[in-house]
């Protein structure tokens, strides 16, 4: 006698609404327990001891979107490797290994050029590509 | 109420709110977000036709596609956006006029 | 039971966030009411038994697209250009006041109205597929799919993300100020 | 679809009784086992969290040559309580210029996150809440939510030392889940199912049949796994993100009483649920030695298998935290971008041509002949 197989994702939901009740009972708590006494030093910006200058939604740099930019690549290049990679047993039992080992391969093969590419153009590096760009243009 | 007609019903509401965001906002990031809105109306309506007409896998692998897409168009999309605030210093999209600077 | 609760929550999540993704000037806020139209979507592909989509969906969007967003609106500022001049519901005051909203809102109920009376005969006599809910797994048949009959898709897909990535990583590279 | 603890009690004859007695609602029965399965499993990783902080400061001050927490409780052990307690009593800060919305929606996306991948979490073969067939890359999925709720806390509390731990947060969150992803991909392909049962299933108790022995590949993806998931969880030597010699306390420097203390929880149970998908994955997850059996009385033998090897793999976790110092930024991104991932790439091909001309037999299987 098995309850209907759709349950199966009811955990999961369960455990989500376990997190924000948590939070929120928490918070409600904290609200009856703890003290109250608002001040508009307590409230200010922790910038070591001086007062805050500016806000603080300004400061960026762009390299943290080229990180972002390849994790986003090879995250999609991830995801379409793992159906493939869930019958891959499968398939190399049936006695098609060599096939589906050719299909990853170039898939991957793509994949590896593309880090080649970043890393040869300097945008793995952290600090050192502005520089290297412009020792390279003084040259 | 779990029909076809419900799930075409929720996408046409993402598809014409992303079609207003799209027309309505000034910003270039704005604009990318109308666009991922109105290709995920585009995914929904492929698993939910995939599921009540065809009854195979098909319309799943084209949006297992459109999502592949989605996130190579905002990642060469956002790179525009911010190579285009290097240059003008905003990211109005009245001020694009220029193909070349 | 359950499927019917996971489908309302999902399609109310996707239905009010989106909402809110419009009407909101904040664009940060856009930000973040998209990522929970993408959950409410995710759940949605769920209720249709495409797990391996929802999660796609869950892991593609919510740890990718919209970070590399939130990294954009910071690297660009953040400001919103709707707060100039608007009208209700956030829209720019160039697109015309409550008359031609109102007028608008008309002949789209009546062009809906329409429709629904025109494709209805076609919908209801739509082939339908047999609908049980046993949802079996997807994950390998889509593997078989992607290895055998989508196979062309599958690597030229790799061949577009690279492209991507070259040209995205040349346009976004930081280079020396002019 | 898939095993759940419901479906595995459905086998046994008292579930007839339990069903009988709710009138045939089979809903809300089942309903009511997960609520009180989550409620028990969400209790005990707060226990272990909070037993978590107080190992770490007794290890770190066994390292130090220190006594440690030793005054509340019997050698201290009620100390965590006493921090708790402490938490929710501590007046809630919020900056003026902060954004309201956000600032409460930051912590809430991180519970959210680490709490949701502790349905798929394997405790024992029928103790695992729900065993969903594409359980490793849900569980890889839905823990990016941290990766928005760090970077939404540091940019929601508008304070600058928030705001740049925030983005190193977010950017070093992102950039190790490639390596980690690729290393699970391998052991993917070892296993042929993604499914936590279909993983654990193909390993056996012993050593020898586990996936971390199972080729020389796998043995490095274990190691890469371990080093990025460590990175994914900011802890140290990882955790720039809130490096106190530099950026005071990163993305929850504005972050007071219970707010700060829900960070540190959801910090701690990923650690926990990070050590613990290592266990499953690696070391064999809850198989006992010799035998392959799923009765009910063996279940918390294999609960206590598990277990053991997830504290001490967390145990490790802190041992390291107090021997290694801190990376800088520019290092942080090298070793992912420039060590990691292309060493996870490396095994997955390996791992992938290792398949193919063995057919899928293990070093040990070789040698000694087994199948």
């Amino acid at each position: 006698m098995l309850p209907a197989q759709f349950d199966g994702l009811m955990p999961v939901v369960i455990f989500m609404a376990l997190a924000i009740l948590l939070f929120v009972g928490g918070h409600f708590l904290s609200v009856l327990l703890a003290p109250k006494k608002p001040s508009l030093l307590k409230s200010t910006p922790y910038e070591c001891g001086e007062q805050p200058v500016g806000s603080a939604w300004s400061m960026f740099n762009v390299r943290f979107y080229v990180v972002g930019l390849i994790f986003i690549i090879f995250d999609v290049e991830s995801v379409l490797m793992f159906p493939v990679a869930s019958i891959f047993k499968e398939l190399n039992q049936m006695g098609q290994g060599t096939y589906a080992l050719l299909i990853f391969l170039s898939f991957i093969s793509v994949l590896i050029e593309g880090i080649a590419y970043c890393w040869r153009k300097g945008d793995l590096d952290w600090v050192k590509s502005f520089q290297a760009s412009l020792k390279k243009e003084t040259k | 109420m779990m029909s076809l007609a419900s799930y075409l019903i929720i996408s046409l509401v993402l598809f014409v709110v992303g079609l207003v965001v799209m027309i309505a906002r000034k910003n270039i990031v704005a604009i990318l977000l109308g666009i991922e809105l109105i290709l995920n109306a585009a995914a929904l309506n492929f698993v939910a036709y995939s599921r009540y007409v065809t009854n195979n896998l098909d319309g799943h692998i084209f949006s297992l596609f459109i999502i592949v897409v989605a996130a190579a168009e905002a990642a060469v999309g956002l790179a525009i956006v911010i190579r285009f605030f290097q240059i003008k210093e905003t990211i109005h999209i009245d001020e694009a006029t220029q193909l070349r600077n | 039971m359950f499927l019917q609760f996971l489908f309302i929550a999902s399609a109310f999540l996707t239905l009010a966030c989106t909402i809110a993704v419009l009407v909101t000037k904040n664009l940060m806020h856009s930000c973040v009411f998209l990522l929970g139209t993408l959950i409410g979507v995710a759940g949605l592909y769920a209720t249709l038994g495409a797990d391996f989509v929802a999660v796609t969906q869950i892991m593609v969007y919510m740890g990718g697209v919209v970070i590399l967003m939130l990294f954009a609106v910071m690297l660009t500022g953040g400001k919103d250009f709707v707060s100039r001049a608007q009208t209700l519901l956030g829209l720019p005051a160039t697109m015309g006041n409550k008359w031609t909203y109102g007028l608008g809102l008309l002949v789209g109920v009546v062009f809906l109205l329409t429709n629904v009376k025109l494709l209805s005969n076609i919908i209801t006599t739509l082939p339908t597929a047999e609908i049980n809910n046993d949802f079996p797994s997807t994950v390998s048949r889509l593997g078989h799919l992607l290895v055998k009959d989508h196979v062309l898709a599958f690597e030229i897909s790799s061949v577009l993300l690279l492209g991507a990535l070259v040209g995205a990583a040349i346009i976004a590279r930081p280079r020396k100020h002019n | 679809m898939n095993q759940t603890v419901v479906s595995y009690l459905a086998q046994y004859e008292f579930f007839d009784f339990l069903v009988n007695l709710f009138g045939k609602n089979q809903s809300l029965l089942s309903f009511l086992i997960y609520l009180i399965f989550a409620l028990l499993i969400v209790g005990m990783c707060a226990t272990i969290g909070g037993l978590g902080t107080y190992a770490e400061r007794k290890i770190s001050a066994d390292i130090q040559a220190r006594i440690g927490p030793n005054r509340v409780g019997p050698y201290g052990l009620l100390q965590f309580l006493a921090d708790g307690v402490k938490m929710i009593v501590k007046e809630d800060v919020m900056p003026f210029s902060a954004d309201k919305m956000l600032f409460y929606l930051a912590p809430i996306l991180c519970l959210v996150g680490v709490f949701a991948t502790l349905a798929v979490l394997p405790f024992a073969g029928g103790f695992i809440m729900t065993d969903l067939n594409v359980g490793i890359f849900y569980l890889v999925a839905i823990s990016s939510l941290v990766g928005v709720g760090v970077f939404l806390g540091g940019y929601a509390s508008n304070s600058k030392w928030s705001m740049l731990g925030g983005m190193r947060g977010a950017s070093q969150i992102i950039s190790y889940e490639i390596p980690v992803t690729i290393s699970i991909l391998a052991i993917t392909l070892l296993a042929g199912g993604m499914g936590f049962g279909t993983i654990v299933g193909s390993q056996g108790g012993l050593p020898h049949q586990w996936f971390l022995l199972h080729n020389p590949f796998a043995f490095i993806a274990f190691f890469v796994y371990f080093v990025g998931a460590l990175a994914e969880t900011n802890r140290a030597p990882f955790d720039l993100p809130e490096a106190e010699s530099e950026l005071v306390s990163g993305y929850h420097t504005e972050y007071t009483g219970m707010r700060f203390g829900f960070f540190a929880l959801a910090e701690y149970i990923e650690v926990f649920v990070v050590c613990g998908v290592a266990a499953a994955l690696f070391l064999g997850g809850y198989n006992i030695p010799g035998l392959k059996l799923d009765l009910l009385p063996l279940q918390a033998v294999q609960f206590t298998v598990f277990m053991t090897k997830t504290l001490a793999l967390y145990y490790v976790v802190i041992w390291v935290r107090w021997t290694f110092p801190r990376l800088r930024v520019d290092q942080l991104m090298s070793i992912c971008w420039k060590y990691l991932t292309p060493i996870s790439i490396f095994n997955l091909v390996g791992c992938a041509i290792w398949m193919v001309a063995f057919n899928g037999k293990s070093i040990a299987d070789i040698i000694f002949g087994g199948h």
